[in-house]
């Protein structure tokens, strides 16, 4: 007789284990951030606040994944990186570019294709090149790649690092374990950052994950640092030290963060049980920063929102984007 | 069924018809359980019917295609989904190292009954990587079917021919048919009709009512169907130039013998696709077209295709590089001179 | 400046810890076997031999791997398999082919394309397909078609196994891991067998491999054992309540088998130090078997050199294979 | 240099001078470290001259073609060795999808010079998944060259010109050629001399001595050159037919616009290649040559390949799959009836 348990493999995923319990994240105080990273946060929401609405009212095309609930990650992180660092984005990269550059004219004229664009409309919301930061959509693909540029700067730029952001769910990719094997051989400095929201697209990471990611970086001999809070100045003191080792030691680490995945995956395509969105919404920074500092929060809130406000319609007035291509 | 069906509906008809009828059928693929139903929706309601043989996988394409091999191998009926075509490339190598050359290389025929899902094709503004059309990568390996859906094909009937080939086969289907309508009782619109012919293909031939020797044969996999047709439309109210249009379900293997009475009563011929030019699925048949009815044509076979170009994003953009309607006819016409 | 370490990159590899000792498997008894089972070992060690000597009479073309001091894992492992259960061999497949099958014949036919050759010598020597017997050449790539089948037994024949051999170079492939993911994931009864004879064709096992097999196993939350016998009742012994285990409660399982590459990797082209060598010829169950238990070895050696050069004569003197392709 | 020398020293010399003469130059790949020297001994003695820059790494094909393209968007300028061509199927999603793409998909022109080199083909043995000619698979992919080996192009002005074009490119190796000796001085034998002409496929015409037009003009890449001449010889010899032959070192992008003057002395063309049948590089050049020779040509552009069918190991069995020197010379002589 079979004895499988059917729910492990197809099944409706509605009645599993998808709200398996977060950290508890919701109750940890966010530190009071300088004006600087709050504006960059809320950019790079209302950015995502208003690509979605672009979308709804069918002013743009295609596909796009907005990062609402993950913004803090790249905001925390990049105050660690310098120029010199490369840094891989993937399909959920608006945060990454936007906390990099701070650039919303440029990313929102890419994805409207307008003139402007960051990759003259040819890439669009995925495929991301300036200077030192990349993104494209392939998961899982990136990784070899920055392995790669990290083999380049260990010789030719000692100090600097290749950082990849991959989610839970592209650990599915043997692309991935085929780069960390050869990062931990020849001593790279990859510093592979793990967005865990614990979904990948509307699948829980317990039905396409078995094990866990430390128990996968620990495969390779790989480090393994794990950032619950969503706190951007905690977030900061935690990983400066594991960052500067892999700068001066050569060697790869996978910093993995526990996040939450705020929206949809694309637009409109949120299969979650409505508990789950409840709770990952009651996550949300951006609601309890609005509890915890309110009057801060609220004058650059609006600030923020009136500047993409005013983005959006300055970038929609502009021409289509041109693009010679060979 | 009178009422217009959905080509997306049919599809997903299709599945639930095999899973439900076929005990060795399984679906595999990523995000495909219910309620979520994958990308496109062509496994909606699957999952909750059978839980059992509907699988949602990591994201691993190389492996899905593998994990179908394997089912393959012991008997079974697997339909892989690749969420988009593009992705295929990381199954390449199970598709022609593996499952195709299990077929004979052990000396003699293995049975390997799959089928690989492609959502495949531009014009949504998706992507270089996600855009493309890359049936042309896949011909000409040994055992290895690819097919293409149309809106005259019934994916029923499709996935069985697929499946009875017993060995792997590609279904390679143009994202923005899913929203088209299926073709019914032989009409495609106040112009034109069609009928299924009974060569090894399936080509569905599309013709103008009155039906006379045609002009032009234009020769397409099902992606383009819509494309042709307004190409063919306004080149015969403009311009009196008459097109029958021919759409296989199998691209490959493919052989014009059956269909040379057909083709050989033009004297043109195009074949239109949507892979970047050079290396194409055209070129294969254009070089079969000549070799039979060589001084029979008027001009050597016309060949039209998207740009060798990445596929861009932004609509303006892309919409120049893949191939069009405008652009379909325009070509006919001049070739016409 | 550069502070690579250039020879954990590049550079020779007579220079590094190839020597790295085996454990010390060399002063272990080895058990007195059944007649069956020592006939086993010694047709596959002959057959090994012969097919070396025919390539280098210039009598067989293309390419061989042989198991030269592997021969006692499929020895030891098949009389726990029973004939529903899958096994998917590789490039070093002879002895698995023979400890299923003990038919030095077909083989050998295959490998020289001669008549009753088991695939008509389409596939030679690492293409193998006979009842729920298969092999091929790319490395990694049979993982994921064993979950296939593992899958398959799961749901139509509950308490068969799908049985992978690999070797600890193929651990650079990343179906490695996709495949160990979805195993464990689906619950499929897969054993994946190990051979880790610490070398891939010429590479050390430290100089493709971070981290241990062990803890890649670990990785995906599946159950590893470690043999380090190379004494065929012991195997047995140690092995027969894990692989139980995975016929009953459907899940994967990784064994790996600290073992020894007597010879070549294929013909002639064995890079590694003398002192390697001399190491690896120590430690060979046969020179370890002959000395301690030299008349029952005695016999059996001669008999088996005898089966297989008459296996040899009689097959050479056969026509040429024929088949027909569609 | 007056002693012949082989072509695999001819390849591992180009290798030691790009290292020696290039500092951004890396060549990556499994077991390429000395002793050994790679699978083929390709590499010999670089690791131990530049022992940074060779990197012998895991078995991870898809992997070590990423790394290389991360060496390449740094401005580096990789070598990956495949060590079969066969296993550039793990890598199609990395050169398709990323190092290709990566040249013009984000809007401007990205520098990605890197080379991947592919020991290909058959008739040594070595059984269907260490023996296919995949070039065909690869024709087609935007900002993806490809290059073939031959007896005519000094491997070290190939790997320059494959590096300065600024985009990924794969180099196939005939595994058969190793071991022959590279031709010098434009002499092929006592009956055929050679030329290079600057086409931008760097063609080599090889012409019988006395130097008429020629019957037929035969296409074919590098790995195919001894069996073309050898059949060149028979037919001129025992039939009196005339052949040149054409090896361009660049299979892609080709256009046979710049070759027009010299095949047009012929009112035959063939092209002969080593992949499985059908969706082949003769395909496509047979296109162009219809499309510029229409009505100038006897007969269609004869093409010539393997037969459909998987590479068996068995040398009798091998032989009639793949195309041989016979067969080449049978159909040429069938042909010129
Ligand atoms: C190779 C590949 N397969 C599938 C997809 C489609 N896809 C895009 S995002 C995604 C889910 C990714 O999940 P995860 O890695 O957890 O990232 P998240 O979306 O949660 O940020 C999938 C399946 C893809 N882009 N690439
Ligand atoms: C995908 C792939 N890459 C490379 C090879 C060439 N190759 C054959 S055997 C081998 C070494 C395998 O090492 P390991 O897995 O340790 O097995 P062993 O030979 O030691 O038994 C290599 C690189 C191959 N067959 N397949
Ligand atoms: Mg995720
Ligand atoms: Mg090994």
């Amino acid at each position: 007789m079979v004895s499988a348990a059917p729910h492990l493999i197809g099944g409706s995923t509605t009645a599993t284990a998808i709200t398996a319990p977060q950290p508890r994240t919701g109750a940890q105080r966010l530190s009071r951030l300088p004006a600087e990273d709050l504006d960059t946060l809320l950019m790079i929401r209302h950015f995502e606040l208003a690509v979605l609405d672009l979308f709804s009212q069918g002013l743009v095309h295609g596909t796009t994944h907005t990062c609402l609930g993950q913004e803090y990650i790249p905001v925390a992180l990049y105050a660690l990186l310098d120029e010199g660092d490369y840094v891989f984005s993937n399909h959920r990269g608006h945060g990454h570019y936007l906390a990099r550059f701070r650039d919303p004219h440029g990313l929102l004229a890419e994805i409207m294709g307008r003139e402007g664009a960051v990759c003259h409309g040819v890439g669009g919301s995925q495929h991301i090149y300036r200077d030192r930061y990349l993104s494209t959509g392939v998961q899982g693909e990136s990784l070899p790649v920055a392995a790669g540029v990290a083999l380049h700067l260990r010789r030719a730029e000692p100090g600097r690092i290749a950082v990849v952001h991959i989610g839970d769910g592209t650990w599915g990719e043997g692309a991935v374990y085929e780069a960390l094997n050869m990062a931990q051989l020849w001593g790279l400095p990859l510093l592979v950052v793990v967005e865990n929201n614990r979904i990948a697209q509307s699948t829980p990471t317990e039905r396409q994950m078995a094990g866990t990611i430390q128990a996968r970086a620990a495969a390779f001999g790989i480090r393994h640092h794990h950032v619950t809070s969503h706190d951007v100045a905690a977030v900061r003191r935690e990983l400066s030290g594991v960052i500067d080792d892999i700068r001066t030691q050569h060697q790869p680490l996978v910093v993995e963060f526990v996040t939450n995945r705020v929206g949809p995956h694309s637009k409109g395509d949120d299969s979650r049980p409505a508990e789950a969105i409840r709770h990952a919404a009651a996550n949300d920074w951006y609601r309890r920063y609005e509890k915890q500092h309110p009057e801060q929060f609220a004058a650059a809130d609006r600030s923020q929102r009136l500047a993409i406000a005013e983005a959006v319609r300055e970038v929609q007035a502009r021409p289509a984007s041109r693009w010679e291509h060979a | 069924m009178t009422r217009p069906e959905r080509v997306i509906g049919n599809l997903n008809r299709a599945l639930h018809t095999l899973l439900d009828d076929d005990p060795r059928a399984y679906v595999i693929g990523e995000d495909i359980a219910d309620p979520y139903g994958g990308a496109f929706k062509a496994a909606r309601g699957l999952s909750d019917r059978h839980p059992e043989r509907v699988i949602s996988s990591p994201i691993s394409e190389g492996g899905i295609v593998g994990v179908a091999a394997g089912l393959a191998l012991t008997g079974n009926h697997p339909v892989a989904e690749m969420m988009f075509s593009d992705f295929a490339a990381l199954a390449f190598d199970q598709l022609l190292n593996f499952a195709s050359k299990s077929v004979s290389m052990y000396g003699r025929p293995v049975p390997m009954s799959m089928v690989v899902r492609c959502p495949t094709g531009g014009n949504r503004g998706y992507g270089p990587t996600h855009s493309q059309s890359l049936q042309k990568h896949f011909i000409g390996i040994p055992s290895l079917s690819l097919y293409e859906m149309s809106p005259f094909h019934d994916n029923a009937d499709v996935l069985t021919a697929m499946l009875s080939r017993e060995q792997p086969s590609m279904l390679f289907e143009d994202k923005t048919l899913y929203t088209r309508t299926m073709h019914q009782s032989g009409v495609v619109d106040d112009l034109f009709r069609y009928e299924l012919l009974d060569d090894p293909s399936r080509t569905a031939r599309v013709f103008p009512v009155d039906c006379a020797d045609p002009d032009w044969i234009i020769l397409a996999p099902g992606g383009l169907t819509e494309r042709a047709v307004a190409a063919m439309r306004t080149l015969l109210l403009e311009e009196e130039i008459t097109c029958e249009l021919l759409v296989p379900s199998r691209l490959y293997p493919f052989t014009v013998e059956p269909l040379l009475a057909t083709v050989s009563r033009a004297r043109r011929i195009c074949v239109a696709e949507d892979s970047a030019a050079d290396g194409t699925w055209g070129e294969m048949l254009a070089q079969q077209l000549h070799e039979h009815l060589w001084r029979r044509l008027d001009r050597p076979v016309l060949l039209l295709s998207a740009q060798p170009s990445v596929i861009p994003t932004a609509a303006h953009l892309e919409h120049t590089v893949l191939l069009q309607t405008t652009a379909l006819r325009r070509a006919l016409s001049e070739a016409s001179q």
